[in-house]
């Protein structure tokens, strides 16, 4: 599938869900097994927003597995986004605002990648993202917005965001391209081996995406029993067809949060601030070579953040429950 | 540091702001709030006089508390959800705007001209910027659909007769554009800065200086300003920040990460 | 607000909430004030669905207050919707299905009326009963779908169901009106004095009804804290500024079910389709004046359902968290 | 209660329709399913040889197990939600037919057509019926939007030459008019009832006896319908119910509450 029709037609939308086995089966696999199911060319979205329930492990294996020539959509973009360019993972990037965090300024990586006409950031207003995600997700070729008109946001992508107008009041509104990307890559606090998935606290665009997705590559903190999904199935927030891969990772966001768990990892958001900060380009290679093609596996990866760096962390991230 | 001396006390810039800014806000409003100084500056408002004020985090955040020197990083992070009346997800979040639920949006801005757009995108042409900034995030989508105040630092280089690139629309070209542009509603209200706050005329919608603060005079404001700007026909100054106001802030932010 | 237009004017639905304080405050009443606060000539929309969490103690308090020609829609629309015929209550119900339940078979009440041109039932799908009041809630005057089209559904309401074309891929879906009712009646387990409200199990379309209308009239099996509301804010589902009234009212919902609380009160719901199987307009008034316009209050009400039922109902309520 | 006899032991008709449905099912599929026969139906094919198939409701349930003797009175009751994988919002769980996730959409019928359409809205005109039926409910949607088998009983005042109202529409007038109508996805699939399995021609897409049921005589199905029925080319004969299918149907309903 080509990642540079704006719109899926229908047709292929139907086609491609009914071609997956959407039955009640078992996806337990490694981050490597995982990294299979994404092809190159592929548009991938990305769940969590900023420095939140970021798919870091996934991301960091597709590094890994040197995948390429991906485009990316998020709501906000962070530090992946800066590995996503450098890396060659994905040279475009379709996001509302992308930059580690306000605290570090403007992403230099990002900076040099776009202003040299090396690598797209695609941008949107932040509810236009959330809603192309929500109309691929209902099934519908495009949805009503009242946001972007009037703004060069809109006007710079005069093909991609068109107004309409209401058959009953006659207001002009602007239609928002609906946006079904291949593959989905969301991390959350618990899952079964089915892929019926629990989220915690913030939840940002992941429901639409997931169900947006031709399919749903699951991170998860930790794997529990479709008995303990079945206790509250209310509390379920992805089911289980959208699904293609279940994998388990502890700390599978770090150096990003993941809401109840654990915080940001702080001092390697600002050690990676500083290394790019003199030089982008040597500074994230060396932060790739260090940290995303330097350890063994994920825990090697884990293992160089620190354990009780990964303990304060967690302590930080349970005193939401605490009061 | 920009340090200011004030009748009762000393305080930067940003804390100038955040406390100029929080006293725009009225109780019971339903503030949508960006990270850094409209946060404090709307949790200043919350203990001070708003107690009822509701704050929405772009996160999907409503009615929190912000625990003393615990600032969340940006307003997706879990420290924006403590002891919040509801999480949801971000998407239903900024279409409490749609729906005409937010009262006023209170964000921070790079460059604003004239007529109140700000740009956040980029500095020089869209397709060959000199600086590509990191964008709208909820800017475009907050200032499309309510009442604004912007609190930023008072710079020429940010106060330009025309922004590059309207990323967050105010009042587009003046007069009714911004209606006939698709914009029933909202618009920028106030731009609080360190050394004044800012309105639109009513007819022409061209920036105006309502207040100036303590010891700033117009001429500094225009001076420090990239196009003429309007004066209020009864030009205020503003009360001096409060010790109560300062040592609230100071609580909020120990670390100074949004006030140095 | 006449309730004959079929989509509020943009302008309308923004003064209309603007003009409500949405502030933090107490809303704690008692169903008769409750009552005060719908007008004549309302459109009200009613949460729950068939024989689940109907808002029954509402409905029961405004045909005791004998308000009068209001337009009502649910997504299905079971017994109370005799009751809102034959009280006088409402004259148009706009729904996907009106029945008490397929056990009970066709409702003769809602036939007499209907057939008899003394009140009308507006026929819409369940997915776009849904949609609109989605389309109402996001404060969009339509949304597309690909239902409905085709089917006589849509031809018999040409001027309320059009195509509209997609910009991006030309594809022709149809338009569904938003739905902004001028009050939602929702009964829920739990709410905060302020209105916050927690919704266990079947959500139904009350979430969207909810942000369609212009206010809010909550019922609710208990009154909790605000700190007990604060302690799990990825719980509440219904946000405190769209309500205008909190009423406790335990069983509120009987003879209907309310999730986890108790089932329907099946021998409530074959009295009444036996009193309306003769003769349906005298068995809905027998049924109106012992049990809505006999009973003293709503606990008088209760009684007459009798404890031991209750508690049974109750009982078979809670098996759903026993497994 | 109509009796049938059967080699190996004596059922309803509801409980044959129930069977041979439930047949029509395979493993892994996603069905939407009506309360009554269809979740009987889908339920025992679940236990029988699918235990892979998931049931959707239109109250907004993924996957839920049926207890027996506590059937639904409707598909909205917490009674389908029993150790469910998901409980969503009912607009949701029908956007999964419009988003392509549904193989198969499972209702009973009040009244169908040559072509597969369904009324369940009026008999006679829409503006003045002789009955008001209760109306479409989810049909409309999932007829619309998936594959669909019908169960009903057979019966000429059921089985009519043209519907007086296309509540949920099947092939509407035959040949490619649905695809033209706007309904690129899905169609009316099987119609199961107490004497035949039917389906519908490629072509013409009129309805077409597949298969008799034990005892049954093509000549019997079209005396029960109101118009001329397609025979299929090699016309089939059902294995009758078994008595492990009997059984458990009865498990299930055991107040004979929808198998009458």
């Amino acid at each position: 599938m080509s990642a540079e029709t704006l719109v899926k037609g229908y047709d292929t939308l139907r086609r491609e869900l009914a071609a997956r086995d959407r039955g009640l089966r078992e996806k337990v696999m490694s981050l490597d097994e995982a990294a299979r199911l994404v092809s190159d060319g592929d548009h991938v979205a990305i769940g969590g927003c900023t420095l939140s329930r970021t798919p870091m492990a996934m991301i960091w294996a597709l590094i890994r597995a040197r995948r390429t020539g991906l485009t990316v959509s998020r709501s906000i973009t962070s530090t992946e986004g800066d590995l996503i360019f450098a890396s060659g993972l994905g040279k475009k990037i379709v996001t509302s605002w992308f930059s580690q965090g306000i605290v570090w300024g403007i992403s230099k990586v990002m900076r040099h990648h776009v202003e040299k006409g090396l690598a797209e950031f695609d941008e949107w207003s932040h509810m236009a993202m959330g809603l192309r995600y929500r109309a691929g997700g209902m099934g519908i070729p495009f949805m009503p917005v009242r946001s972007m008109v009037g703004s060069d946001v809109a006007r710079i992508r005069a093909d991609e965001v068109k107004p309409v107008r209401c058959p009953f009041t006659g207001d002009e509104v602007m239609a928002l391209p609906a946006l079904n990307p291949d593959v989905a890559l969301i991390h959350v606090q618990r899952a079964d081996a089915y892929g019926n998935a629990q989220l915690d606290g913030l939840q940002f665009m992941d429901i639409d995406i997931a169900m947006a997705a031709n399919k749903v590559i699951l991170t998860t903190e930790r794997i529990v029993s479709n008995d303990q999904i079945r206790r509250a199935p209310d509390h379920t927030r992805i089911p289980f067809f959208t699904v293609e891969a279940v994998v388990e990772v502890p700390y599978g966001s770090v150096p990003h949060e993941c809401y109840g768990q654990y915080e940001p990892i702080f001092a390697q958001l600002d050690n990676y601030a500083a290394l790019t900060s003199k030089d982008p380009i040597a500074g994230v290679k060396t932060y790739l070579d260090e940290f995303v093609h330097g350890p063994k596996d994920w825990a090697g990866y884990l293992d160089m953040v620190g354990l009780e760096t990964l303990l304060t962390a967690s302590r930080r991230g349970r005193v939401i429950f605490n009061d | 540091m920009t340090e200011h001396a004030a009748t009762a006390t000393v305080y930067t810039a940003s804390e100038l702001i955040a406390i100029m800014a929080g006293r725009l806000l009225t109780d019971g409003q339903i503030v949508f709030a960006g990270v850094g100084i409209p946060l404090l500056a709307a949790t200043l408002a919350q203990r001070v006089f708003a107690p009822k004020l509701t704050i929405l985090f772009e996160g999907g955040v409503i009615g929190p508390f912000i625990k003393p020197g615990e600032l969340p990083p940006s307003t997706n992070e879990q420290r924006c959800t403590r002891r919040a009346n509801m999480v949801l997800p971000s998407t239903d979040v900024l279409l409490l705007l749609q729906r005409g639920y937010v009262d006023v949006g209170f964000m921070g801005g790079a460059q604003i001209d004239r007529f109140g757009n700000l740009n956040s995108s980029f500095i020089g042409p869209a397709e060959k910027p000199s600086i590509r900034l990191p964008g709208t995030g909820g800017g475009n989508d907050i200032s499309s659909l309510t009442n604004m105040i912007v609190a930023m630092k008072h710079e020429r280089r940010r106060f330009v007769e025309r922004v590059d690139f309207v990323t967050s629309p105010g009042w587009i070209d003046g007069g009714d554009s911004r209606a006939r542009r698709g914009l029933p509603t909202g618009g920028m209200w106030r731009v609080v800065t360190d050394l004044a706050v800012m309105g639109f005329d009513a007819e022409t919608r061209e920036m105006e200086v309502l207040a100036l603060h303590p010891g700033v005079s117009f001429e500094q404001v225009q001076d420090n300003t990239g196009f003429r700007l309007r004066r209020a026909r009864e030009l205020a100054v503003t009360t001096p920040p409060q010790a109560d106001e300062l040592a609230l802030i100071r609580e909020l932010d120990p670390g100074r990460l949004y006030t140095a």
